[in-house]
């Protein structure tokens, strides 16, 4: 099996499989051994050596985003399956980027026109969920292209509010 | 006359907390639930629940006129309301009392009085206790709000008039962010409380946000329990909160308190609550305003005193004297609380909804959990992000943020997005861990932290090795093993008609 | 000098409560483990596990040479043994001390005065502390311990010599039972400690059990703490403790706290211990044994006290000077623990072994719980049956009980038999809440109960309704329902090749 | 389903079917609404009018033993599939009773011979598990007819260790 971590400093190709009951993974030229095992679920312990390191995924791959910790360090992971990335890629490619709903509410307020130009960090419309008023913001400076929702509407996760170009 | 039965007007953690204290005092606990909670954890422990409605807690958990409806058909003599929804609404009080039934919290008079916050400024200030510039009502429009903040000079903070816990607050700079932050105050507020009015004080830079718990019964007697920080605040929502505050004394406690006692007095105040004042950097302190109900974070309270606040609540809203005088009230120790949300904090606290897969729990000496959720529970969007309180007591300060820290690595959820990586971090800031907080810490933190992560961002390849180890074995897990936590069958090695021999 | 890193010579929920005590002091532990216990709770939350051996104890946690190997290739500097395997066992302190390293409990002198119960007797003597009657030293054979035990009266008690905890322990009423009781003492006490000694006392009629607990440094204070009712037992094993005993008061508590702390000064004591008494109908206390470890049930001392024992045991080792005087000491409320065994009530608390598959504990205002298990373990046959220990504190016994009630009442253990159910019966009977019980308390109630039961045993069509429907959910839920538990995929949406972007 | 329950003072044959997403138990001619959800494994909340029953199943039926406790009333139900049930009869019938051993453990010393007549709560072996050193009592007087195991010998939960009848 074959696990791309990415980081702003490195990027790194591990390459993992399973021997005599522990697993070997391999990473730039070097091999480590560790036995795993998962004493309850999200829970992973690693012994490495004498080492113990308890590794926590936690969080909600589905919303995108998991955090690994590993002893004290925790390691923020965005997870994307290809579906989605083809998609964030064609709008990079077209430089346009799509402001989707992260999670399921209720469009109280749009802040901006469509056609208007935007800067980054402008409020584009304002949503509701869990009792509280989220602003969402343009993540680049650019033109308020699309907007797919109305004033009132509710929404599910994961669906495309406006487009910024 | 004790209560038999009390029915519980909320939902999650201090709807557990609250029958927890029913079922010491033997009152039978009845609650209410909306559509999205059948299965949650208050209706489970409860002695009896009714469905009110569906989730929004405009048709359901807000909705008095039910609520005091299924308390009569219950036999419930009084009802708790928690914190949020109905806790603060005067009217619902009266309604409750013009019922024959018995409001657990203070009277609504002085409910009334407190609540609107403008009247609990002009109060504080017949009682000498010291407030923040500002108006004595709440704004009439754009243009009133305009004209006053010029007055006390910018920055200046709107707040709802009706309410607290930081919805309808917002921090306004300078002119030109005045109409978007009232439009959206108002907003909250009115979904929130179901009142827009909101009000404008003088913003205090780097304040802390301090609060006296008080104990009053319907004879006259005040007590207080010390204060609370609660200087570590997102958006005006408390995030972590302690007691007693490191850097205070006696003497500035009881002037603090005094002055609490005073205001309770002059209000005729009855019951549990909160006198919440900003403290400057000279040690200042100014009146905010009073939090006529149970607090989210009680639990400092009752560590270092060792007094059962909802129990006393129970107790004095029975009719029962204070059993408590302020000499008997010693702090022993210090304690600290974590509230844990269904919050993103690498996603700019987006709130997170879904099903809570893995829940471990921290225990051990000096834990203590207050939680209204449970492994397999779905946190929905209908309702508050926060999911369950982690509490720390220590001899020390220094003894309960160790022990908070050792609470938190042991803590796993899973299935959704919480704050407790973010707290992990916070309890290994050496600013943190000096006690060097104001309420604009977290934001100062948050921007700081990032930049630290980017800095220190190198993933090294042993790193990469072990997690890459611990995605294998959980992709591995799921495509091969059964679920550890699933247990095995008890039934499945007998027939569908099995026979069971009872010893009795 | 405090120690960077401690090795943990024992397993369970000890190991646990001190690997938090190490985390809090800023202390790396170590730990030590057989092979049946390579996924066990201990191992998972320690910094480094060595592997000692197979499951059996004598071949792994009673091998204080490899013990002492381990901590040295580890660089631990010092060793805490928990309680039972070699906690008490002088010879092992030795060894630690010659090998170079800190024994965290008393010095290895005074251990071996005091951990030979005979000789122990002796040195109360010279203290000025009463004893019970009986031998000075082991018997040899049975004609001895004949007769002694007509010399000193039957009924009589055996004792393991080395040990504690109830094993090699045998009320013996008529010399017909002496010769096989005597066999199994010593049998007992030959797996238990390495040695069958075991001696006779006088067997005192209806006594309490109550036991003081000290902490002394390297420099000759020592200080008591309290005492603690464990009156609560089950063939002389502790079942559940108080702090402090309901019937106590002020003067008689400094009487044996004195006591015990001048049998620790004649002994060169240091370090955490317990002085343990028997109390008779008239208040007579006498000295019975020193139990030179931290002791199951310190908790609720804790609790009570707010002193955190296992913090204290590994400052005074590290040579740190007692930090409290006689008068910081004040108890406030009232502790009481359930010990959560693997034994089945319904079948002669016959112990009871396999997987744990739900685990739901309880949390909340004054409980705390020290665990050294999780949902999935595997209990096994090779170690003593505790599971984990409920804690609930009070503002009075009153509270701690209640709040003790709803505790057990919200825990879930299934895959195995525990004590719980049986907890439950206990606190709501009547003489147990009013505090009237002796160490003959728990077989009467068993007794009784039994009766009490079948009285009561009707099974109400109604009752026979819900039963029906809960176990109908039960075989439902295995043969369709995927377990509510068992997370959904994270990973099932992605194929055996994912791309994880990180932040960093 | 049908479902049986046997308690010393009465016997209740319960017939159970789903209905409406509830639950319906006929019993002794009266017939009761339930409905049931599993929040956790072995806890079922039973909703019966707006009564709110917690039930739990605990214990180890593959020992043979649970408690369901309903309300704050537990039932300590003996759990038997019909092949043990069978062997209980078939012994009971001829007057023989079966001591077997009921968790995995050590026998470390017989206490009666075979052939010796016994009295009802008479120690007949010693077994060692978990530490402890337990007896195992005659139920009731007659005759050691049968020893299964020897001194040192180590058995397994089920394993039949003497006869008496």
């Amino acid at each position: 099996m074959r696990i791309e971590l990415e980081s702003e400093a490195a990027q790194h190709l591990v390459e993992i499989e399973e021997r005599d009951g522990g697993l070997i993974a391999q990473v730039d030229g070097r091999s480590y051994e560790v036995k795993v095992f998962t004493p309850e679920p999200g829970v992973y312990t690693l012994l490495f050596g004498q080492q113990v390191i308890e590794a926590r995924v936690e969080g909600n791959a589905q919303a995108g985003s998991v955090t690994v910790t590993v002893r004290e360090h925790a390691w923020h992971l965005r997870v994307r399956d290809r579906r989605h990335r083809r998609r964030a890629s064609e709008m990079g490619a077209e430089g346009r980027v799509a402001l989707t709903a992260r999670m399921p509410g209720k469009v109280v307020r749009l802040l901006a026109e469509v056609g208007s130009p935007v800067q980054a960090g402008q409020g584009i419309l304002v949503l509701e969920a869990m009792k509280m008023q989220n602003e969402v913001r343009a993540p680049k400076s650019g033109r308020l292209a699309e907007v797919h929702v109305r004033e009132g509407q509710t929404v599910g996760a994961g669906e495309l509010l406006a487009v910024i170009e | 006359m004790m209560f038999r039965k009390i029915l519980i007007a909320n939902r999650g953690e201090i709807a557990v907390r609250v029958i927890r204290a029913c079922r010491e005092l033997g009152i039978s606990p009845v609650v209410v639930y909306s559509e999205a909670d059948e299965r949650s954890l208050h209706v489970r422990l409860a002695d009896e629940a009714y469905l009110i409605g569906p989730p929004p807690s405009v048709e359901s958990y807000l909705r008095g006129d039910r609520i005091i409806e299924v308390a009569r058909r219950a036999g419930a003599e009084a009802i708790h309301p928690g914190y949020g929804f109905l806790a603060e609404n005067a009217e619902f009080a009266r309604a409750v009392a013009d019922a024959g039934l018995v409001f657990i919290g203070p009277n609504w008079q002085a409910m009334e009085q407190l609540g609107q916050k403008t009247q609990a400024r002009a109060l504080a200030r017949v009682a000498e206790v010291p407030v923040v510039p500002g108006t004595e009502e709440p704004v009439r429009d754009l243009a009133h709000a305009q004209a006053i903040a010029e007055q006390v000079g910018y920055p200046v903070m709107l707040k709802a008039a009706a309410g607290g816990g930081g919805k309808g607050m917002r921090l306004v700079r300078s002119p030109e962010e005045l109409p978007n932050a009232l439009a959206m105050a108002q907003a909250e507020a009115q979904a929130a409380f179901n009142d827009p009015s909101v009000y404008i004080e003088k913003a205090i830079e780097r304040p802390r946000h301090i609060e006296m718990q008080i104990l009053a019964d319907r004879y006259g007697q005040v007590v207080y329990l010390g204060e609370r920080e609660c200087s570590l605040q997102r958006r005006h929502q408390k995030v972590i909160e302690e007691a007693p505050a490191s850097w205070n004394d006696p003497q500035l406690r009881r002037r603090m308190g005094e002055a609490a006692v005073r205001l309770a007095r002059a209000a005729g105040y009855t019951n549990a609550g909160t006198v919440e004042f900003l403290v400057d950097e000279e040690r200042n302190f100014y009146f905010l305003e009073v939090n006529a109900r149970i607090q989210v974070e009680h639990p400092v309270t009752e560590m270092v005193t060792g007094v059962d606040l909802v129990r006393e609540q129970i107790r004095l809203a029975a009719g029962e004297p204070l059993r408590l005088r302020q000499s008997d009230i010693q702090l022993r120790g210090s304690a600290i609380e974590c509230r844990i949300y269904a919050e993103d904090p690498e996603n700019d606290f987006f709130p997170s909804a879904g099903r809570i897969e893995t829940l471990r729990l921290p225990a051990g000496p000096g834990i203590r959990v207050d939680s209204g959720v449970y492994a397999g529970w779905d946190v929905s969007i209908h309702y508050d992000p926060l999911l369950l309180k982690l509490i720390a007591w220590g001899e020390t300060r220094q003894q309960a943020l160790e022990r908070m820290r050792w609470a938190l690595e042991e803590t796993v959820i899973t299935g959704i997005r919480t704050t407790v990586p973010l707290y992990r971090e916070i309890f290994r800031d050496p600013d943190f861990l000096a006690g060097k907080i104001d309420t604009g810490y977290l934001s100062r933190f948050l921007a700081t932290r990032g930049e630290a992560l980017r800095s220190s961002g190198e993933l090294l390849s042993r790193d990469a090795a072990l997690i890459a180890a611990a995605l294998f074995a959980a992709s591995e897990r799921e495509s091969r093993e059964p679920a550890p936590a699933t247990p095995p069958s008890i039934w499945k090695w007998q027939g569908r008609l099995f026979r069971l021999m009872s010893r009795l």
